[in-house]
């Protein structure tokens, strides 16, 4: 039996499922659009109000940054997402149907559309707009953090399994406690005994990671009295999740007291202070 | 709607050269079917390889960038200076990898041997190659045989050739990245060398059973991409090793 | 009809041939000579090389890998080299009984070069490795449930987390590519089998040797290094570091092996009129994938091989007093890591349309862009390594280019998100199981998208780099996203796959546990982020314990969840529904062959006349559910 | 109905299944087989002008984890015999808010503190220790065997922090399990109450930093300080 033969055989056995075309629906993209920008209200009053309550304390403009960028940025993706959702919600709402034979079977056949050119185009180049959007919004915050500000001090940091040491250069003081001045920008030298680490003080919304062998910088100002936790952000073994410890903003006057406390030399806590590039 | 001769042959080749390639395989398919997966199949396992063989460069050139003293080892880990220390804190001794300080200079490897291996695994690609293209003009065992086993001889030596260096190498793995790139390097090769020995193996012993006969080359010619691949790698990363140590 | 082809419909005994002690070779013997093999391996390593530099190393990396050849030898996955080489080439008699004709369940334990068995291997593995993964996470769970918790030590939970990882990667990366891509898509295309169904075979049984060690690192001091296992942290690390290399490299062959076959097989062997453009999405994802994986699997080998001979033989890549960098372990790692999470997620995606387009009844929207997209994130993904290593401190000038990189990938993933939805718009929605999956997705990956924004920006991924939000991000995607996607693939192919209908009740119970298990265990974990808890911590400040505590008990609700989706895969297993040939009425290759499917898959060589998605079309072909169609009757929409 | 019952058995019988293999895992830690060493009260004292509870704490540091300690018990059972520990467990008990002077007799050999900043005694009174019974505000860097190094967790109080050397055995590289010992005694006031980790800050393990090996293995260098 040919191959003709045999498939016009099935074709005549089998009894066809009427292909259905839907009516067109005019105004669903209207309710999708409502709902949209209920979604995007949503989303957007979330963004607004919930960071204040989950991120902690800022400490500095770098944490700032990036509380803002969390906003900005959901502030953007929300109508994206709730245009998602709301085509999925009502889509599921309006056109939700039951099959055949107890559901066993299948609906009739949705609309034979194989896509809109026209929907396409705009929704890559709205996508091309927002990524442009992000990338210039995080250049933009990228270049201002990395500025080098002039009243610059510098801090070793050093990490290793499982401690962090901070030294000040030039004073000869080496602490397991953080201190820092208010109002200086710190550029953080860190670096590593042994294995990786990951330095991160959180409040100061910075991160970089202490490596063997290779100095990293990574520059944070403090802008508010207060402590900040330091915490250990690359796993490094056995007691990474003890490596933290407490990090403290006081003003310029207590930051030389206590220098001078640890026995730094009151020449050395002057060069110091007057350190910055 | 009825199936165009167009569509009839969109997917299946036509059945006319059985001759030319060897029968059996794939219950699936015919001979040529097998031919055409695999050599598919050939160039994509060397495209794997390649991305594996650039890597193997980036390691080279990434460590040899990153380091100025000798055999690669940190700016400041010469044997005058014997810390490593970026901050005031840092007093990371600078030793080789069993905590040894580094006291002497050491020697770089001797690029004969390097150059001996390459041409061992030439010689022997360029030997499966002959054989191909005899077995393509419609020679029998009687001319692969003995140019498969030239090929397998080769690829013994080039294995062999390779294991000495190993032997006569000036450093140990342990003395610094150059040390570790240039025996990793030379790990490869052995790795490629063995997988060719196997294959090499199968061809000198098919050709004596004359399964090359009667113009079936086609494994002859998958091994040849490979065996080039395999020598063109070890000829670039023994250049590497000669001209940017 | 059933005159064409007899002998491969029925269960024809074959004889196993006198002498072929190729016929005899099991997972039993594989086992025993696996075994015995690593015996050997470790007497003899640890009589010449215990007590040399690095000894304890060498003598677990020879004991392993003689484990590895020593299985897979017992299995048979050599044995075609060596027939090969030999010149005793598999006869049509062999090649049959190979594919398990005629041993009726044991073939399962064989190597059966059947795609549809390993299809279905592939399919108990990966639920074998989701239950470990997730067992140990419900270890991780447990330990995080107060601060301070002494129910493990850190050691035991670095191990924990580490292992946790890497399972529910492998897992994850043969989630769908193993049993679907293997047992579906070659039916899709009208194939009889993969291109090279010896390959598909040790593709298979090479994996499931590399799982032992993995699991044997707890007994070898653990790996603390988390599934990254960044050196020189991993180059420290105890000798269960080497047992997780061994692992990875095993497991990188068997992934470049598949991906060749796969890629092997769309390419040459369609049946006749399934050109490229109508391949269903689905392929279209299988060769993505697997093409990405063999780019990002070497790299893998690359970066493991070079951390096993800095650990065995003393090399010193990634220890700085050699010379060496942890920065090189991590751009290899990271040139790997990302084009495999599309690995992950491409396949998963590509089910996903066709569970789209059959519970619309709707054809595909935008089917030529859908390619574009997923061929455009496949291209991406090769170049946005380095947003891993935004804080490592690495080439801070290149932070702009990755961020622009990174962020460009989201203009394909929307890409997807509109064919997805876009398919939905005006469909004619039927409510049943796998379609639960897709809108669990949606839901899912629009969350796991838009987190991954915040991480591509440098000064936001500042703070949440290293922190839970980062751990809350990605198990959005790979486990709301891709795991889900798989269930999905699961219930839609169940009935092909096992000739039964799933028990939808049971079925939609999980799935409304899993779906709100993931909710609460992952935003509790992105409040944990935000709050500012590190990562990996085995211990963690009292103020974080509430969100813990929320995060632990969605784990354990998920937990259930996926109880009692593998209860409704093990019950609908054995006493579900007899399924028809087409229980779901759609239009692709796979649904117009038998249930069960007959060996060499079609009676009758298909032909294809159209996309496989010729729903509500008004000159559509009809359907043959049960018959066995030559044709993929629908018909050429045009588009 | 039936199936549904059976799913929630599935459900319970995985669960089981976890929880043991879950207690599995649990039960090979803080495995010490001697259990909690508890501080000894020895009256009262001042420091500062304030009064505190007094208590005394011993330690001991051995070269060999399976040697035996005075008392002949073995140290780890089953120990790797080229591992140092602390001896004979790695849990300890003192009370909050008092005075503990830890006496701590150290047997085992040494070399070069990574970092110099474990040299020195931190947050002990005075910042002194006594080495046989002389007071001094450190050890040589290159004279180190181990570091007695306890710090708050996270949950409890991240400010405390203590780290004091020892000086290596008499015995120097042929140091022996009880031999050559080297008495450190030191002072310090201890925190609030709760669950406090110790390890040594020495790299007396393998590979990268001296941190391998024993150094991350949980029981020999490191443990427990439970202050009620």
């Amino acid at each position: 039996m040919s191959y003709e033969e045999k498939r016009d055989e099935i074709a005549e056995e089998v009894k066809p499922i009427v292909a259905h075309t839907m009516p067109f629906h005019k105004k669903a993209p209207a309710k999708v659009v409502y709902i949209t920008i209920v979604f995007t209200i949503i989303g957007v009053l979330l963004a607004l109000f919930l960071p204040t309550h989950m991120f902690p304390f800022s400490m500095s403009p770098e944490m700032h940054d990036a509380v803002l960028t969390f906003v900005v940025f959901t502030i953007a993706a929300a109508p994206v997402a709730a245009l998602v959702y709301a085509i999925a919600a009502y889509s599921l709402i309006a056109w939700r149907k039951k099959g055949a034979n107890n559901n066993e079977e299948p609906p009739e056949d949705g609309a034979p559309s194989h896509g809109s050119g026209l929907i396409t185009s705009l929704w890559i180049g709205t996508s091309v707009v927002l990524v442009l959007f992000l990338l210039v919004w995080g250049m933009a915050e990228l270049s201002a953090e990395t500025a080098q500000q002039s009243n610059a001090i510098q801090v070793n940091v050093t990490g290793q399994q499982w401690m962090w040491t901070f030294s000040y250069p030039g004073t000869g003081v080496t602490t397991h406690n953080l201190i820092l001045p208010e109002g200086r920008q710190i550029d953080f030298n860190v670096t590593s005994m042994d294995v990786t680490h990951g330095f991160w003080p959180v409040e100061m919304g910075v991160q970089i990671d202490a490596n063997p062998n290779v100095i990293d910088h990574i520059a944070a100002t403090t802008n508010r009295l207060g402590s900040f936790d330091v915490r250990c952000s690359q796993i490094c073994g056995l007691y990474h999740a003890y490596m933290q410890t407490k990090g403290t903003v006081v003003t310029n006057a207590q930051f030389a007291t206590w220098l001078a406390s640890q026995g730094a030399s009151s020449s050395s806590i002057q060069s110091y202070a007057l350190s910055g590039k | 709607m009825s199936i165009t001769d167009q569509q009839m042959h969109d997917s299946h080749d036509d059945h006319g050269h059985h001759g030319h390639y060897e029968e059996g395989g794939n219950h699936h398919d015919t001979a040529q079917e097998k031919h055409r997966k695999e050599h598919m199949a050939t160039w994509l396992f060397i495209f794997g390889d390649v991305v594996f063989f650039l890597l193997e460069l980036f390691f080279w050139f990434y460590l040899r960038a990153n380091n100025t003293a000798g055999m690669w080892r940190a700016a400041n880990c010469t044997p005058a200076n014997g810390k490593l220390g970026p901050t005031d804190e840092g007093l990371n001794t600078c030793t080789d990898g069993l905590f040894n300080p580094i006291t002497h200079a050491i020697p770089k490897a001797n690029p004969v041997y390097t150059i001996i291996v390459f041409a061992l695994i030439a010689i022997a690609a360029a030997f499966v190659w002959f054989a191909e293209v005899q077995s393509r003009k419609g020679a029998t065992k009687k001319t692969t045989h003995p140019l498969t086993a030239l090929a397998l001889f080769f690829v013994l030596a080039a294995i062999a050739a390779q294991f000495y260096q190993f032997q006569v190498l000036p450093f140990t793995t342990i003395q610094g990245t150059y040390a570790s790139t240039f025996e990793f390097y030379m790990g490869s090769n052995v790795a490629h060398f063995l997988l060719a020995l196997v294959i090499v193996t199968g061809l000198w012993s098919r050709s004596r059973l004359g399964k090359f006969d009667n113009g079936k080359w086609y494994q002859l010619h998958l091994s040849r991409l490979f065996l080039v691949w395999v020598a063109a790698s070890c000829v670039i990363l023994g250049l590497v090793t000669i001209f940017f140590a | 009809m059933s005159t064409i082809a007899p002998m491969l419909l029925e269960d024809t005994k074959l004889e196993p041939k006198a002498g072929g002690f190729y016929r005899h070779q099991n997972f039993l013997t594989g086992l025993i000579v696996g075994i015995l093999s690593g015996f050997i391996g470790w007497v003899v390593s640890l009589a010449l090389l215990q007590g040399s530099n690095f000894g304890s190393d060498m003598v677990v990396t020879v004991t392993l890998t003689c484990w590895v050849i020593g299985f897979n030898a017992g299995m048979g996955t050599f044995n075609a080299i060596f027939r090969w080489i030999l010149g005793h080439d598999q006869n049509h008699e062999d090649e049959l009984y190979a594919a398990g004709v005629g041993q009726g369940w044991k073939r399962y334990w064989k190597y059966c070069t059947d795609h549809k068995v390993v299809g279905t291997q592939y399919l108990v593995l990966v639920m074998v490795l989701f239950g470990v993964g997730g067992t140990l996470a419900m270890m991780i769970r447990t330990q995080l449930l107060s601060p301070n918790s002494r129910f493990m030590s850190p050691e035991t939970y670095n191990a924990i987390v580490s292992i946790h990882g890497m399972i529910m990667i492998i897992a994850t990366i043969i989630m769908v590519s193993g049993p679907f891509a293997n047992f579906i898509m070659p039916i899709m295309i009208g194939a009889k089998d993969m291109a090279f169904p010896r390959l598909n075979a040790m593709s298979f049984w090479v994996v499931v040797s590399a799982v032992p060690p993995i699991l044997g690192s707890f007994f070898l001091g653990g790996v603390p290094a988390g599934w990254t296992t960044y050196a020189p942290l991993s180059v420290q690390a105890p000798p269960a570091m080497d047992a997780f290399a061994i692992t990875i490299c095993t497991f990188v062959i068997s992934v470049t092996v598949a991906g060749i076959n796969t890629l092997v097989t769309v390419l040459t062997m369609r049946a006749k009129g399934m050109t490229m453009g109508r391949l269903p999405i689905f392929v279209w994802g299988s060769i993505i994938a697997g093409g990405l994986g063999l780019y990002a699997m070497p790299a893998f080998l690359m970066a493991q091989s070079a951390l096993i001979t800095d650990r065995v033989v003393g090399t010193g890549f990634y220890v700085a007093e050699q010379g060496g960098t942890g920065w090189l372990y991590e751009n290899t790692f990271w040139i790997m890591g990302h084009p495999e999470v599309y690995v992950i997620l491409i396949p998963p995606v590509g089910a996903l349309i066709e569970i789209a387009s059959t519970f619309a009844r709707k054809p595909v929207f935008g089917y030529k862009v859908m390619v574009a997209g997923i061929s455009g994130i496949a291209t991406l993904s090769i170049m946005v390594w380095a947003h891993h290593m935004f804080t490592t401190g690495w080439a801070p000038t290149l932070a702009d280019p990755f961020m622009l990189t990174t962020e460009l990938i989201s203009i394909p993933t929307g890409i997807i998100f509109l064919c997805m939805v876009g398919t939905i718009w005006r469909g004619s929605i039927w409510t049943r199981l796998p379609m639960y999956f897709l809108y669990l997705f949606i839901f899912n990956f629009i969350i796991g998208g838009i987190t991954g924004i915040y991480l591509s920006d440098v000064p936001a991924d500042q703070y949440f780099h290293g922190n839970m939000f980062v751990t809350a991000h990605f198990h959005y995607t790979l486990l709301g996203g891709g795991l889900v996607g798989a269930m999905g693939a699961v219930c839609y192919w169940f009935p092909k796959v096992t000739s039964r209908m799933l028990n939808e009740r049971i079925g939609k119970t999980a799935f409304w546990v899993v779906a709100i298990g993931i909710q609460i265990t992952y935003m509790a974990q992105f409040y944990e982020g935000f709050q500012g808890m590190a990562r990996r911590v085995a211990n963690y400040n009292a103020l974080f314990v509430d969100a813990n505590r929320v995060s632990s008990a969605g784990a354990y609700i998920l937990m259930a969840g996926m109880l009692i989706f593998m209860y409704a895969i093990i019950h609908s297993w054995r006493h579900g529904k007899k399924a028809s040939a087409n229980p779901w009425h759609a239009k692709s290759l796979e649904w117009m062959t038998l249930t069960p499917v007959p060996l060499e898959n079609f009676l009758v060589d298909p032909v294809v006349t159209g996309h496989p998605y010729g729903y509500g079309e008004p000159d559509s072909k009809p359907v043959a559910p049960e018959m066995p169609v030559p044709v993929s009757a629908n018909s050429g929409g045009s588009h | 109905m039936k199936k549904f019952v059976w799913a929630v058995v599935t459900v319970l019988v995985g669960a089981v299944l976890i929880a043991a293999i879950g207690l599995g895992f649990h039960d090979q830690q803080y495995s010490s087989p001697y259990g909690t060493e508890v501080a000894k009260s020895v009256g009262m004292i001042t420091v500062n002008g304030k009064q505190y509870q007094h208590v005394v704490l011993n330690l001991v540091t051995e070269p060999s984890a399976q040697g035996t300690t005075s008392n002949g018990q073995i140290i780890h059972p089953g120990g790797n015999p080229s591992w140092p520990a602390y001896a004979v467990t790695n849990e300890y008990q003192i009370p909050a808010n008092a005075v503990v002077t830890v006496k701590w007799s150290q047997y085992d050999s040494g070399g070069v503190v990574n970092n110099p900043y474990f040299a020195k005694p931190r947050g002990t009174i005075g910042g002194i220790e006594r080495v046989n019974g002389k007071p001094v505000t450190g050890v040589a860097a290159d004279n180190i065997a181990h570091t007695f190094t306890l710090r708050g967790e996270p949950g409890v109080d991240p400010r405390f922090f203590l780290s004091v050397p020892g000086p290596i055995s008499k015995l120097g590289d042929n140091a022996e399990n009880n031999k050559g010992g080297q008495l450190v005694q030191f002072s310090f006031i201890s925190g609030k109450p709760g669950l406090y980790v110790w390890n040594c800050e020495f790299p007396c393990g393998l590979s990268v930093g001296g941190f391998g090996a024993v150094m991350s293995s949980y029981g020999y260098m490191s443990g427990h300080m439970h202050v009620v």
